[in-house]
């Protein structure tokens, strides 16, 4: 397809295509791709590392609340305070989902290999692209920021429902300066993956090499494409709620603040604004923002599972239609997060039936998933085994979707731990089992070192048997009617439960140190690994075509390659068992 | 859609056979060694792996033939480059075969090893049915290849004066770099530009293989569909041996023959009369 | 009349109080005394008992209901919860270093009125088996609100700016205290019989101001010439809601 | 470890599927009328995913098991695709129709049909963080709020005014939803400041507070008894701590209940 479009991006990306010179302009305020991308996974990193502490500390107060966890709790240095616990929980959340789930599968494994995987030298937009990262990464600085102000961060949650996150201070500690720049910090990052969003749009339509039709993508580029458009309308509804929350604080608008209330005795001056209206911007972002998480984990597996079962994958087709049809489904389901929230009850019939619906082609999705290992030559390494474990935590969480998306039974399980479990589960464990599986997939590539096997095959084992430790006895504390973002639990119905809770935590200590495996084995690689040879999976698609490990400043050396099929050409009879999507020579 | 196993394919064959087996016996099979290929499972093979480049009708259309060079083969014309048979003739099943499996170096074909035997003799199968004339007519016998004999630099240098006897060097240019005076005005049976072969390009390999027979072969069959003739009415079967141990000179590599070369020229260089028209008359 | 009389008296003092202000500080130490009782008149507003169901552990420790503490009165017509102090004539010392004890019992601050100089510490206690958390609401000095979960040690805190704070805890909205940061060291609360004493009065002329969180504040003005002790009568208005 | 992996992926389905199945942790006894729907509709429910569970984790382990390291040809899943194609689309499709009917019926029993005339209503206030419960007393009417009445440290949690607001004066505030057996319950839910919620898992009824709406919600307890009430929607600090008992009394004991309340 040869759109204006397309010669003027090209001549774009062509301005720019000789490598930079000096430190800052190659390792920090790059342009090409593969820095920003590696840039965006070293931010996930640090990120992830910082959220799973949270949770460490989360959980050792939950398992023994009267742990004295030292100089933690700012308010009070020998035990945790309510608050100070849920604004650990409220940066978990946030740190989470924004600047892990979204930055490492999709901003930085995509940044990496989209390019890559269509042929192109560059993104479509590298000035961008570059922009779209160090927003990010101030939108992550003013977060942590939080953490040192006045009465510490935000504690309304992830999801900052109005009007505890709009009214100020009156609503308690953290609702001050620190949910505010909360609201800034997510403002940032909605800018940040819009930038993004756009660059990946453009470069996969418009800047595909020869014969790279849209049916020959591989499936992880499929993925990214999916979320970023799933990203681009899902951040432009966010980035204005982020704004008006901003307003509502700082410039005393009423946009999700109603009139009457009162807050220690005093009558607030807010009128006319509607709390259900920030839930309806949030959700309108927060459900895609499920499916942004986990597409490119969809991806990732399908794209990295075939290299180890050495078939290709079944029903190709069928796949990336059940991807799109779950980015398409993923903007009708926004209100099954609020069946309880006071709206219509009829909409929550409305709401619940195409949640039920997204199940299809995720269920389709799953056995194509599980086919496609009948009868293969399987290859186990640490990479596939993060595969499959990705198929066995994304059944575990989709399953408890099945519950969840019905009103009636939401009347009972909304607010409890069932909850936690299964997003835990379904977006949490399994997009982190994408993260790692690529990982392992994609460092050859990325840093041209091979990590070690022997360790990442421990790492999964432990991880694999941790994960279920702790998010499957959520679901049965849930069914007692456990609820959840509760600093402790002093109702009596709760009591028994509490060993479950001591359970749970151990669990999570133990699978976090697992990941020390995981850090130790990264770091030493990148380093110390053994060199990496081109094509080491005896992969097909256009990442294994390039000349090097990591590929040159062009990706392809001057050349562009001519793709002649798909990338699910394993499973040849012949003296090679793969045909690489890039045969030609010249 | 993407279950060829044997399996299906073999189903798929039986119903095609079924279909269309009687009507057209010959040209729907190929035969190479003891493999019998048949077209019905390699259309299936042809429309996922071949199809991108030499179009569904096999005419060298497919979407990526804009932005190939050289061209991708038409299949309709049956004119094919690398064959053991004389030239005019249909190549052998073997040569499709060997073709497909070699890819052809410096341009954009693929090496198809990766594809099983029978996959490839499938391949040749159907990629026959493309042209009208295997249904005709019968492939050409092979020519023989006499045994080698010995490069010795008496041979190289009779090779070098053939090579500039049969003016190899007005397409091939007086280095074999693929730049003679007449390289720019050459088109092939398409009327599409095409350069003449480098010979320092995809060494060790040449178009049609990397061994002294195969290069043997190239000019005595001459490639069809280019403008590389058949010198086969020209050359002695010796004379011809001794032009492939002079072409291996020219090859940036040091085989047997380059380097019998090298110690020559090192003392007996400035005897040495350059390529070229300037004693092209005498 | 009586006021006007007690003027007079202060008119004719007035030397010998001087007098007495340089005799030295012996006479001070000694000092005069203001004492009387709060009273009303009209209907207060009726207590209310508590509902503490909220909270097992903290119902448990009160056999009857504990009463609302917004306007607590006695026999009489009696005024408790009054703090009473002198407003004017009185030079404060530095505050005293001695911090002053805010207990949370059985979901209720104790006192219900705590006195403090400006500047004074202030140290909070949660004796409950449940987390409070203190909520003061200033107007000038800077607002806080912290948790304190059973068994973690005091709150270290202190107001420099004289005001009448209003303090709750929202965990348990019923708790309602007062923190009364004043300039003077001379300051007490009225009694559950709505008497007060202020005593160790220097010779001189003074006002004294009672505030009530409802219903507002009453001042007479009294003359220390000695070590002797005046009574005042201070008398609110009352309103039932 | 392909095998290891097969037998672990074996090991936790049974055992995470055997807690669901002996019911080691599970829901209280259900003392609501609506309630029954609710738990057959969750039974259902378990029972499906049970089994699509089960089975796609064991065909997962299975399949690991016979193709790790496995050296020889490839094979093809009979069918390609279309079998996953249709195995979803027909098991899951029926799965989710039936759900979705059913589950319709129970929740539009719960949220989309009026009190009956014969209610007892009950007005809700959630505040930061507590319950408060108001009945309309003798006059069987409710006083008028008014924001800037409200003061926590005299009891007056509604904004009552009965200086001028007669109804207002016999009114009955309580900490404790104090509620008569087997007669339908009609709650008025207002929030005073932050989002909050109304959980009693006994009686399977959840529904938030939204400042600013005044949410009906209706219910009939069975089974006399003192239950908790939770809140479960995020509202601060004390949000673990925001709590009130639902007391469900014969006729008489309200009765007399409700005296006693009038009396203080």
């Amino acid at each position: 397809m040869t759109t204006p479009v397309r010669e003027t991006v090209a001549k774009l990306t062509e301005l720019k295509h000789q490598p930079p010179e000096g430190f800052w302009r190659r390792y920090v305020f790059s342009l090409d791709h593969k820095v920003i991308g590696r840039q965006y996974l070293d931010l996930a990193l640090v990120a992830v590392i910082t959220g799973m502490v949270l949770s460490w500390l989360m959980r050792l107060h939950l398992g023994y609340p009267n742990a004295s966890i030292g100089v933690l709790g700012p308010a009070n240095p020998s035990q945790m305070t309510p608050e100070y616990y849920l604004q650990l929980m409220t940066m978990h959340g946030t740190i989470m989902v924004f600047f892990v789930l979204t930055t490492a599968p999709f901003a930085g494994f995509g940044n990496f290999f989209l390019p890559i995987q269509v042929g192109a030298e560059d993104m479509a937009f590298p000035r961008f692209n570059m922009m779209s990262f160090w927003v990010t990464f101030l939108a992550f600085v003013t977060l942590v920021a939080s953490f040192f102000v006045p009465e510490g961060p935000a504690l309304s949650g992830w999801t900052a429902y109005a009007p505890l996150s709009a009214i100020g201070k009156e609503a308690g500690p953290g609702e001050g300066l620190g949910q505010t720049l909360w609201a800034i910090s997510i403002a940032l990052f909605c800018v940040g993956q819009l930038l993004g969003a756009l660059n990946f749009i453009a470069t996969t339509l418009d800047l595909r090499t020869k014969g790279m039709s849209l049916a020959r993508m591989p499936f992880s580029t499929w993925a990214w494409f999916t979320t970023s458009v799933i990203g681009l309308i899902a951040f432009s509804v966010l980035l204005p709620a982020c704004i008006l929350l901003i307003l509502d604080r700082v410039a005393g608008t009423s946009f999700f603040i109603p009139a009457g209330l009162v807050f220690n005795d005093q009558v607030q001056t807010h009128s006319g604004g509607s709390p259900l209206l920030w839930q309806h911007l949030f959700w309108f972002f927060g459900h895609p923002e499920v499916y942004i998480a986990i597409l490119p984990g969809f991806g990732i597996i399908s794209h990295i599972l075939p290299a180890f079962t050495r078939k290709p994958l079944l029903g190709p087709k069928v796949l990336i239609g059940c991807m799109i049809a779950i980015g398409f489904l993923s903007y009708t389901v926004w209100g099954h997060h609020m069946f309880l929230s006071g709206m219509n009850p009829f909409s929550a019939i409305l709401f619940s039936v195409p949640t039920l619906i997204i199940t299809i082609p995720a269920t389709i999705v799953t056995l194509l998933w599980i086919g496609s290992i009948y009868g293969a030559r399987l290859r186990i390494t640490a990479a596939s085994l993060f595969c499959l474990g990705f198929v066995s935590v994304f059944v575990s969480g989709g399953i408890s979707g099945f519950f969840l998306a019905q009103p009636s039974i939401d009347t009972y399980l909304h607010g409890t731990y069932f909850v936690v479990g299964h997003f835990h589960f379904v977006m949490g464990v399994a997009a982190m089992f994408g993260i790692f599986a690529g990982t392992y997939f994609w460092f050859p590539k990325m840093y041209g070192r091979m990590m070690n096997e022997t360790l990442g095959k421990w790492h999964f084992a432990l991880t694999f048997i941790g994960v279920y430790c702790i998010f499957m006895p959520m679901h049965y504390i849930g069914l007692a009617g456990n609820v959840r973002r509760y600093s402790s639990f002093t109702d009596d119905y709760l009591q028994p439960l509490l060993p479950v809770h001591k359970f749970m935590t151990i669990a999570a200590l133990f699978t976090g140190a697992a990941q020390l495996i995981f850090f130790y084995n990264l770091f030493r690689s990148r380093f110390k690994g053994p060199p990496a040879p081109p094509n080491p999976w005896e992969a097909t698609s256009l990442e294994w075509s390039t000349p090097a490990s990591p590929p040159p400043f062009d990706n392809f050396g001057g050349k562009h390659p001519v793709v002649t099929q798909g990338p699910n050409e394993y499973g040849t009879a012949g003296a090679k068992d793969y045909v690489m999507q890039a045969g030609g020579e010249a | 859609m993407r279950h060829h196993s044997a399996v299906a394919a073999l189903a798929g064959l039986g119903v095609l056979l079924l279909v269309t087996g009687a009507s057209t016996g010959a040209a729907q099979e190929s035969h190479v060694g003891n493999i019998t290929g048949h077209a019905a499972s390699g259309k299936k093979l042809y429309r996922r792996y071949c199809v991108g480049c030499h179009g569904p009708d096999g005419d060298g259309n497919g979407e990526n033939a804009q932005w190939i060079d050289p061209k991708p083969r038409d299949f309709t014309a049956g004119l094919f480059k690398c064959r053991s048979t004389p030239t005019g003739t249909l190549p052998t099943d073997q040569d499709l075969f060997n073709a497909m499996s070699r890819g052809f170096v410096t341009t954009n074909m693929p090496i198809w090893e990766p594809l099983a035997a029978q996959n490839r003799a499938d391949l040749v199968a159907y990629i026959k049915t493309f042209s009208p004339r295997f249904s005709t007519e019968k492939p050409g016998t092979p020519i023989t290849i006499p045994p080698e004999p010995a490069a010795t630099i008496e041979g190289i240098l009779r090779g070098r004066a053939t090579f500039q006897k049969l003016e190899c060097w007005k397409c091939h240019g007086p280095a074999g770099h693929g730049d003679g005076p007449s390289a720019s005005t050459l088109t092939d049976s398409k009327d599409e530009p095409i350069r003449p072969y480098n010979f320092a390009a995809g060494v060790p390999r040449f178009m049609c293989g990397a061994t002294n027979q195969d290069i043997y072969r190239d000019f005595m069959t001459g490639l069809d569909g280019s403008p590389m003739p058949s010198f086969a009415d020209q050359l002695q079967p010796s004379e011809a041996w001794d032009l492939v141990h002079f072409l291996r000179t020219l090859q940036p590599l040091d085989t047997p023959e380059a380097l019998i070369w090298k110690q020559w020229v090192a003392t007996h260089g400035s005897e040495l009369k350059p390529i070229g028209p300037d004693n092209g008359g005498k | 009349m009586r006021i006007t009389g007690i003027a007079a008296l202060a008119g004719l003092a007035l030397g010998a109080s001087a007098v007495a202000g340089v005799a030295g500080p012996h006479l001070r130490a000694a000092g005069g005394t203001i004492s009387g009782t709060i009273t009303y008149t009209g209907t207060p507003p009726k207590m209310k008992p508590i509902d503490m169901a909220k909270e097992p552990t903290c119902a448990k420790q009160h056999a009857t209901p504990v009463m609302t503490e917004g306007a607590v009165t006695g026999p009489g017509n009696t005024l408790a919860d009054v703090v009473v102090y002198i407003s004017a004539g009185d030079q404060p010392g530095p505050a005293p270093t001695q911090p002053v004890r805010y207990d949370q019992k059985g979901c209720q601050y104790v006192p219900h009125v705590a006195v403090m100089q400006a500047g004074q510490p202030l140290e909070i206690y949660n004796d409950d088996e449940t987390s409070h958390n203190i909520h003061p609401m200033p107007k000038l000095n800077s607002e806080w609100n912290k948790s304190q979960p059973p068994g973690t040690p005091p709150i270290h805190t202190s107001f420099d700016k004289p005001e009448f704070i209003s303090v709750k805890c929202n965990v348990h909205p019923w708790m309602h205290g007062v923190f009364a940061v004043l300039n003077t060291s001379h300051a007490t609360v009225s009694g559950a019989d709505g008497s007060f004493k202020l005593e160790g009065l220097a010779p001189g002329h003074y006002t004294v101001t009672a505030w009530h969180e409802r219903f507002g504040t009453q001042t007479a003005d009294v003359t220390i010439t000695g070590s002797e002790t005046q009574t005042v009568k201070l008398v609110f208005k009352a309103t039932p809601y | 470890m392909g095998k290891f992996f097969a037998v672990t992926v074996g090991i936790l389905t049974i055992v995470s599927a055997g807690i669901f199945m002996f019911h080691v942790w599970w829901l209280p006894p259900d003392i609501s009328v609506l309630g029954a729907g609710i738990d057959h509709q969750l039974n259902e429910t378990m029972v499906a995913s049970g089994i699509l569970f089960v089975a796609s984790q064991l065909a997962l382990a299975v399949f690991v098991w016979r193709s790790s390291g496995s050296t020889g040809p490839i094979k093809i899943f009979p069918g390609g695709a279309t079998p996953m194609v249709v195995i979803a689309v027909v098991l899951v499709g029926i799965e989710v129709a039936v759900l979705t009917l059913v589950g319709s019926k129970v929740w539009a029993g719960l949220f989309m049909v009026q009190a009956p005339a014969n209610a007892l209503q009950v007005d809700v206030q959630a505040e930061q963080f507590a319950f408060y419960f108001r009945y309309a007393g003798p006059d069987g009417k409710f006083g008028a709020m008014d924001p800037s009445k409200v003061s926590d440290a005299n009891n007056n949690f509604f904004g009552l005014d009965p200086a001028n607001d007669t109804t207002a004066r016999d009114d009955i505030v309580a900490a404790t939803l104090a509620i008569p057996v087997n007669r339908p319950i009609l709650l008025t839910m207002h929030s005073r400041d932050v989002g909050h919620a109304f959980y009693v898992p006994q009686l399977r009824i959840q529904q938030d507070f939204v400042p600013g709406l005044v949410i009906p919600l209706h219910f009939t307890a069975t089974q006399t008894g003192k239950y908790e009430i939770v809140c479960t929607q995020l509202c601060g600090l004390g949000h673990y701590n925001m709590r009130a008992y639902v007391e469900v009394m014969s006729d008489s004991d309200f009765a007399q209940w409700l005296k006693t309340q009038a009396n203080q």
